[in-house]
């Protein structure tokens, strides 16, 4: 249970961006994922270089992977959203983004399983009777923080409102005396740096692979259509729920079927409730 | 002191139209749907581009050529627009899209002033700013339109049809607001409405606008309402 | 009176706490001319989208031809002859105009024989109503006004025995009006029973045997055109109090 | 174009690029007429961190015995594919190095997955095969001329955690009851079914039963409910991410079996080695080789991990090679010395010569037996022994490995219970 | 009638031109690559069915192609079943899929119905790796039947391969000459316009999920006697998925040709560049093909090809 509500902090963390990028400004980035691997490596080659801690380093690279993330919502809307054929083939481009991350990864460092080393990794404090480990615990906070710091931004922020205002209706926006696509930029480019830090807390966690993604994938866009579509508290419960089902799972009936049963729960919510558990 | 002179000739819907609108004054648009009054007003705001013709605010004597810039800058300027069917953000709370009206960076300090100001005028906007605008009644969408538009201290205020799909006392009460605003406020306003005795209500002026041209143009609200066009083209006798 | 065609009864519709229609009835007779107005707003969209089956009612019966359709799918009250136009033109995109009518000429009128009496029986359709020159270009490269007639020409491919024109003319010229106009004429006079939602009065006064005004999703009059110009309800409902 | 002239066109299109790309790799004629070798390799995917290593080694021999004139006095040429660690690519690979390069030899690819597709084709074309690191492939086949390089022994199923099992038997006091956990993926579910077998025999209870997906993220839920069944005999069998993941967990967690460990894999590699530490101490786990005075007695192994370990940056690999390239490197050396022996490199006189020969390789000596199984197993058992830090330095000596099993090759003794050597 | 029955002919040459190269007994490995690039035939064209004429982009494609491949297992280990009922039944099973996969689209749309199919294919997997039977998480060795005809059994089931990608492309190209395709371009365009036209939505979805998972099943049914070891991880590859969309999207989605091109192109390319270059550039160079026929073809070589005659 505590395990699984650890978990669910750090699934928080990586679903974000998809819950910013494709919850509110409803662009299937299926991409995302390889965006966090892209930060897990980011992460390694600082932490073996110089050994940087990996959070640290997720958090030094979220400019970096800003930019990226502006670059190529510029592109994507420039090839797409444009010419209003955003939907079919931006999947498809970001289905093509995915492998060529993915593989740039596996020709510049390999296929081997990378990690880091911090100090935290392999202690665990006494909570209760119950051990909890730091490696989960760490992810699981800065996910929290990170969670509250978007949420923040949101609804404290005029770029933030106008992020979850710009799919709702643009025109309103810009009669409000905002630039949608500029908007749309910072908004990416904040999903895109959310996954410098996702990926720093999932080379913490786990080791990683470039095809590490994949796992990633259906995971992160359950939580975010359970969550409501864009709904940063919703997020973080359906990522808690993800964790506790995989963990009770895990524990109670064995562990190969917790990921057909948050599956389960995705197909199950989408056929019935596709507003998700807390759709505004 | 501003002056709006809209002149212009859009080929399919608007047919060499031209308007102005002095400081301070309240100018109706009239005439049914479809004749043209919502393309015009959408674009004075750049939503529309004019395929020919020129349109200018004029503030303190500097003339700028609204033709050419994007939304975003004509709002910055200090014109707002309540859109027709109130356009709000229905997933967001009333405070929120409050705040977003306030986005404009010169209406950013004046945010808390502005808000109080709103919720003084519209109560039901204070009791409920935590509700999502989306589950609001018509009227009260009306009003969040309306103060949304004024969180951006605007000097002008465009409003396009503010009584379409309300009830008769909910559009007497939302056109007595912005007449009320109107003054506290030092607005200019141009408004296009299809309710003609609603809108000279609060009017100065007006012109009725058929087909996509001026037919006529009112210079007192007395020289509108006894036209006869008036009748003649919002009931086709 | 004769037999209605269309029977609308109690019918009720809300989106959400919003009722948008609310208990409205009307008869619509074969061969009529009917117009259904009222300020923006007031349900006529809501009204022909429950009765050609796009949006389900909340309450309230729908008949056509005796035979209730209240729960009938869309595509199978196309079949029985309930055709509507969109106010935006929804066009096949991906396909030329002579196409955009094999469509509705194969699924709702039932011409499944082989490509040549279809696309015949399009380039005639098209030809009655001027569209023939673009009959093998796509939706894309139409004006305003072709696009309109290209909405009107699909709906009639399908056969309507009743045809919901829904702003068929709104944006349009005094002279393209008068070209829809005249086609709706025409069209009626084939047998056609056709309801009209306009804004444009002048139309809808000059097309109408008989309307229906709606007002806030409830029916405030009824009459001739003659008779609604005068009636002051409807005066109020336009002008305001 | 018509569209029925369009299909036609693609559709020769298709044969035509199929006859292009099989004509592509044809063998130009050279004077000195090479002896070829093929093989598909796992060098992307799951198993290319094994594979990798494997095509290095297999690379090495080649250099060796180029160096000293080639086989039968023609040199060696290697030809190999990626096949992705994807069993469906096989077929394709192996049907092209036979039929489009011609190749004289072929090996198998990296792991079980990738040798069980290549069996019909070896079995359709009578070839002799040399399987690299696959378990039990033949028994299902009963194919003569198959041999394998895994020290596994005529019973593979159980051979990964014999030595284990008999260990635990040992000590005292004797522990009693066993939790058994694996992945969802070939390797494990093989090695639990052995583990099963074992416990059975030596009369253990099981207490813990269960699979997990490869994709799991978190094991402390795994490692709780293994912990709330207080087994004095915890038996993991694991890919790479999921013996770091248990591992872990199990330190976080606080498991205290008696003795934990068994069929992990990934704690061999020294990248993982490198960045778990200390925390490997006491793990008793499965391993094929170990830098302990007993393995280091082989010919040539000093000289065979010298050169790879001086090619293993450029070539992007484990940097010390202590897990599998050695016996990669044998299996080729006991292909080459069946070569010189019968002067041939026909197929069924090199497959009886295999059958009845005992080698002497850089892995020691090697006999194979029944359904080309090693005659006898030897799959080490170690013992993760006094571990600082996490430096590279002090795997490349003994002491840090200890084998434990077999008797012969026991380098040290172990350390029990766990929780005695885990600091 | 002339021209059905020229198709037909047509159908039937390609089927002869193939048994004549199997029994003509090439190199074979021209059987091998051609074999796979003939798979990539049927499940291009099978998946541009769902996902280029109805517009309803199917991520689920290993799940359907995986199901037709495990209820071949499921028979060879129970029956011995011969290989065309094996490929009928395959086919029965994934088309039952489709058509659960078709009642889906009653609620999902767009990216949502694609993110589902994504997500079935994750629940398939998961219970074929629990499912002993038929291998479950270690895989499968499926032995051959003997004595098949031209000699060698890949030989056979190229040839198998070819009848089966002929009738794929001919049920495609069927259905979009047919009022059924026409039906289906109506509602990609405009589902609300198409229901109002009188086209039922509903049931033509239903059509096309069902025939797109049957024809997937069929590429997947003879796939274990291709491999003859089958394990989940291949079978519900993802590349599967990235392919069965990656081909429509480059040939063009909007006929049947394009899905053909498409495959034989792309497939051709991936079998060299395993057998020339690293995989890793194989996959990098289809990621990048992607993108750039997305961004700057749209309409896919058809579609080049129409933009430049049309000129």
């Amino acid at each position: 249970m505590v395990a699984g509500l650890l978990l669910g902090g750090f699934y928080a963390a990586v679903s974000l961006g998809v819950s910013l990028i494709f919850g509110l400004l409803d662009i299937a980035n299926i991409a995302q994922p390889a965006f966090v691997i892209l930060g897990s490596y980011a992460a390694y080659v600082m932490n073996r270089s110089f050994g940087l801690d990996a959070i640290l380093t997720g958090l030094l690279f979220t400019p970096v992977f800003y930019v990226l993330g502006a670059v190529v919502y510029r592109l994507y809307y420039e090839s797409f959203e444009r010419r209003g054929e955003e939907s079919l083939r931006g999947l498809v481009f970001f289905f093509g983004v995915l492998f060529i991350i993915e593989v740039s990864l596996s020709l510049k460092y390999g296929v081997d399983y990378r990690l880091v080393e911090a100090a935290y990794i392999g202690k665990s404090i006494d909570l209760g009777g119950v051990g909890i480990a730091f490696r989960l615990l760490v992810p699981c906070l800065v996910g929290l923080a990170m969670t509250l710091a978007l949420h923040l931004f949101l609804s404290r922020t005029f770029y933030g409102r106008a992020v979850m205002a710009v799919s709702q209706d643009r025109l309103a926006l810009r009669l409000m005396g905002a630039d949608p696509v500029r908007i749309k930029t910072i908004a990416f480019g904040v999903g895109i740096a959310a996954a410098s830090l996702a990926g720093a807390l999932l080379i913490t966690i786990a080791p990683v692979v470039p095809s590490t993604d994949r796992d990633y994938i259906g995971r992160m866009f359950a939580i975010t259509v359970l969550g409501g579509m864009g709904s940063i508290a919703g997020t973080l419960v359906a990522a808690v729920i993800l964790g506790v089902a995989e963990s009770l799972m895990s524990t109670f009936f064995g562990p190969s079927w917790s990921l057909a049963v948050s599956f389960g729960i995705l197909l199950v919510a989408l056929a019935v409730r596709p507003a998700g558990l807390l759709g505004r | 002191m501003h002056d709006v002179d809209a002149g212009y000739g859009a080929v399919r819907v608007l047919h060499h139209v031209s308007i102005e609108v002095r400081e301070g004054e309240t100018v109706a648009l009239l005439g049914t749907n479809g004749n043209g009054k919502s393309t015009l007003i959408k674009c004075i705001m750049g939503i529309v581009r004019p395929e020919a013709g020129e349109i200018f605010l004029e503030t303190d004597g500097t003339r700028v050529d609204l033709t050419k810039r994007p939304t975003e800058e004509i709002v910055g300027l200090g014109i707002a627009m309540v859109p027709e069917g109130r356009r709000l953000f229905p997933k967001l709370t009333v405070q929120e899209n409050l705040l977003l009206g306030a986005y404009r960076p010169q209406a950013r300090g004046d945010i808390a002033r502005n808000l109080a100001f709103c919720f003084e005028a519209f109560p039901v906007l204070r009791a409920r700013r935590k509700q999502l605008a989306g589950s609001m009644s018509g009227g009260e969408q009306q009003m969040l339109a309306v103060a949304r538009a004024l969180m951006s201290s605007p000097r002008i205020l465009l409003v396009d049809e503010p009584s379409v799909g309300l009830a008769p006392i909910l559009v007497n009460r939302v056109i007595g607001k912005i007449k009320e605003l109107k003054e506290r406020h030092h607005l200019t306003v141009l408004m296009a409405e299809q309710n003609f005795n609603q809108a000279t209500k609060i009017a100065d002026r007006g012109y009725i606008i058929v087909h996509g041209k001026i037919e006529f143009e009112g210079h007192s609200t007395q020289e509108l309402r006894e036209h006869e066009l008036v009748k003649k083209y919002y009931l086709g006798v | 009176m004769a037999p209605a065609l269309l029977e609308v009864d109690g019918l009720t519709k809300r989106f959400g706490g919003f009722t948008a229609l609310n208990g409205v009835s009307l008869d619509v007779t074969p061969g009529e001319r009917f117009g259904l107005i009222g300020p923006n707003g007031s349900g006529k969209t809501t009204l022909i989208n429950c009765v050609s089956g796009a949006l389900p009612a909340d309450g309230g019966r729908i008949r056509f031809e005796g035979r209730d359709i209240t729960a009938v799918p869309a595509h199978r009250r196309t079949r029985l002859g309930i055709v509507r136009s969109f106010q935006i033109p929804k066009p096949f995109t991906s396909m030329t105009v002579a196409q955009n009518l094999a469509i509705p000429l194969e699924y709702a009128a039932g011409a499944r024989s082989d490509g040549a009496d279809v696309a015949a029986e399009a380039m005639e359709i098209l030809s009655t109503i001027g569209l023939e020159s673009k009959a093998h270009t796509r939706p894309a490269g139409l004006t305003q006004i072709e696009m309109r007639k290209l909405e009107l020409a699909r709906a009639m491919a399908a056969k309507p025995k009743l045809l919901i024109s829904d702003e068929a003319m709104a944006g349009l010229s005094s002279a393209e009006i008068d070209d829809i106009l005249a086609i709706l004429f025409r069209l009626n006079e084939r047998g056609i029973t056709i309801i009209m939602i306009e804004h444009i009065m002048r139309a809808v006064m000059r097309f109408s045997e008989r309307i229906v005004v709606l007002d806030a999703g409830e029916r405030i009059a009824e009459g001739t055109p003659d008779a609604i110009v005068r009636n002051p309800v409807v005066e109020k409902a336009y002008l305001g109090e | 174009m018509k569209p029925q002239r369009i299909r036609r066109w693609a559709l020769t299109g298709g044969v035509i690029g199929a006859l292009v790309l099989a004509g592509l790799g044809a063998p130009t004629a050279r004077a000195a007429e090479p002896i070829r070798i093929g093989f598909g390799m796992a060098l992307t995917g799951g198993l290319s961190a094994n594979g990798k290593p494997a095509l290095l080694a297999v690379q090495i021999w080649k250099d060796d015995v180029n160096k000293r004139g080639g086989l039968l006095g023609r040199p060696v040429e290697l030809v190999y594919y990626d096949d992705q660690t994807n069993p469906a690519t096989v077929p394709g690979i192996y049907t092209k190095l036979l039929d489009v390069d011609k190749v004289d030899l072929v090996i198998s690819g990296y792991g079980t997955n990738l040798i069980a597709p290549l069996m019909p084709i070896a079995m359709e074309r009578k070839l002799t095969i040399m399987g690299m690191f696959g378990l039990a492939n033949n028994e299902k086949y009963q194919y003569p001329n198959y041999f394998q390089i895994q020290p596994a022994g005529p019973d593979p199923q159980t051979s990964t955690a014999i030595g284990f099992f008999e260990l635990a038997a040992k000590q005292t006091p004797r522990p009693q009851t066993v939790a058994i956990v694996g992945a969802d993926a070939e390797y494990p579910q093989n090695a639990l079914v052995g583990a099963r077998e074992l416990i059975k025999k030596f009369g253990f209870k099981t207490v813990y039963d269960r699979t997990y997906p490869p994709s799991t993220v978190d094991y402390t839920p795994i490692v709780r409910a293994i912990k709330a069944t207080n087994a004095d005999i915890v038996f993991v069998a694991s890919y790479p991410p999921d013996s770091v993941g248990m591992l872990r967990a199990a330190h976080e967690v606080g498991l205290q079996p008696k003795i934990f460990g068994g069929g992990m894999v990934g704690l061999q590699f020294t990248s993982v080695m490198t960045s778990m530490g200390p925390m490997l101490n006491g793990v008793v786990n499965y391993d094929f080789w170990a830098p302990e005075p007993t393995m280091l007695a082989f010919p040539g192994i000093k000289e065979f991990l010298k050169e790879y370990q001086a090619r293993a940056e450029k070539a992007g690999v484990d940097p010390l090679g202590y897990y599998l390239p050695p016996y990669s490197y044998a299996l080729v050396q006991v292909l080459g010395q069946a070569v010189e022996a019968t002067k041939s490199l026909d197929q069924q006189k090199l497959a009886d010569y295999l059958r009845a020969t005992e080698f002497n390789t850089v892995v020691g000596k090697v006999k194979f037996g029944k359904n080309g199984e090693w005659a006898k197993g030897r799959t080490l058992m170690v013992q993760y022994q006094k571990v600082h830090g996490t430096g590279i330095d002090q795997f490349r000596g003994p002491g840090k490995k200890v084998v434990l099993y077999p008797e012969e090759l026991k380098s040290g003794a172990i350390v029990y219970p766990y929780s005695a050597a885990k600091n | 009638m002339a021209r059905s029955t020229r198709t037909l002919l047509v159908g039937l040459a390609v089927v002869g031109a193939g048994i004549l190269l199997a029994a003509l007994r090439v190199n074979p490995y021209v059987y091998f690559a051609g074999y796979v690039i003939l798979q990539y035939v049927v499940i291009a064209t099978a998946w541009n069915i769902l996902g280029g004429y109805a517009g309803y982009v199917n991520f689920g494609t290993p799940a359907f192609f995986a199901l037709g491949a495990y209820t071949a297992v499921f028979l060879i280990q129970s029956t011995r079943a011969p290989l065309p009922v094996l490929i009928l039944a395959g086919g029965l099973v994934s088309g039952l899929l489709g058509l659960g996969i078709g009642y889906l689209t009653l609620r999902l749309r767009g990216v949502f119905f694609s993110i589902a199919t994504l997500a079935l294919s994750i629940v398939l997997q998961t219970m074929i790796i629990n499912w002993e039977y038929v291998g479950g998480s270690r895989g499968l060795s499926v032995i051959r039947p003997s004595g098949p005809p031209f000699g060698s059994y890949v030989t056979f089931l190229f040839a198998v391969m070819v009848l089966l990608s002929v009738v794929a492309v001919t049920v495609a190209r069927f259905i979009e000459r047919s009022w059924v395709g026409r039906g289906l371009a109506a509602l990609r365009d405009n589902e609300e316009a198409a229901e109002c036209m009188g086209v039922p939505t509903l049931r033509l979805k239903l059509f096309a999920t069902t025939v797109s998972g049957v024809l997937l099943g069929v590429a997947g049914a003879p796939f274990p006697y291709y491999v003859t070891f089958v394990e989940p991880t291949s079978a519900f590859n993802l590349d599967y998925a990235v392919n069965a969309l990656a081909m429509p999207m480059i040939g063009g989605t909007t006929s049947w040709v394009g899905p053909v091109i498409g495959a034989v192109l792309l497939g051709t390319a991936q079998q060299l560049a395993t057998v020339t270059i690293s995989s890793e550039m194989n996959l990098f160079i289809v990621g990048v093909v992607l993108v750039a026929f997305v961004v700057l073809a749209p309409e896919g070589i058809v579609g080049l090809v129409r933009r430049v005659r049309g000129r």
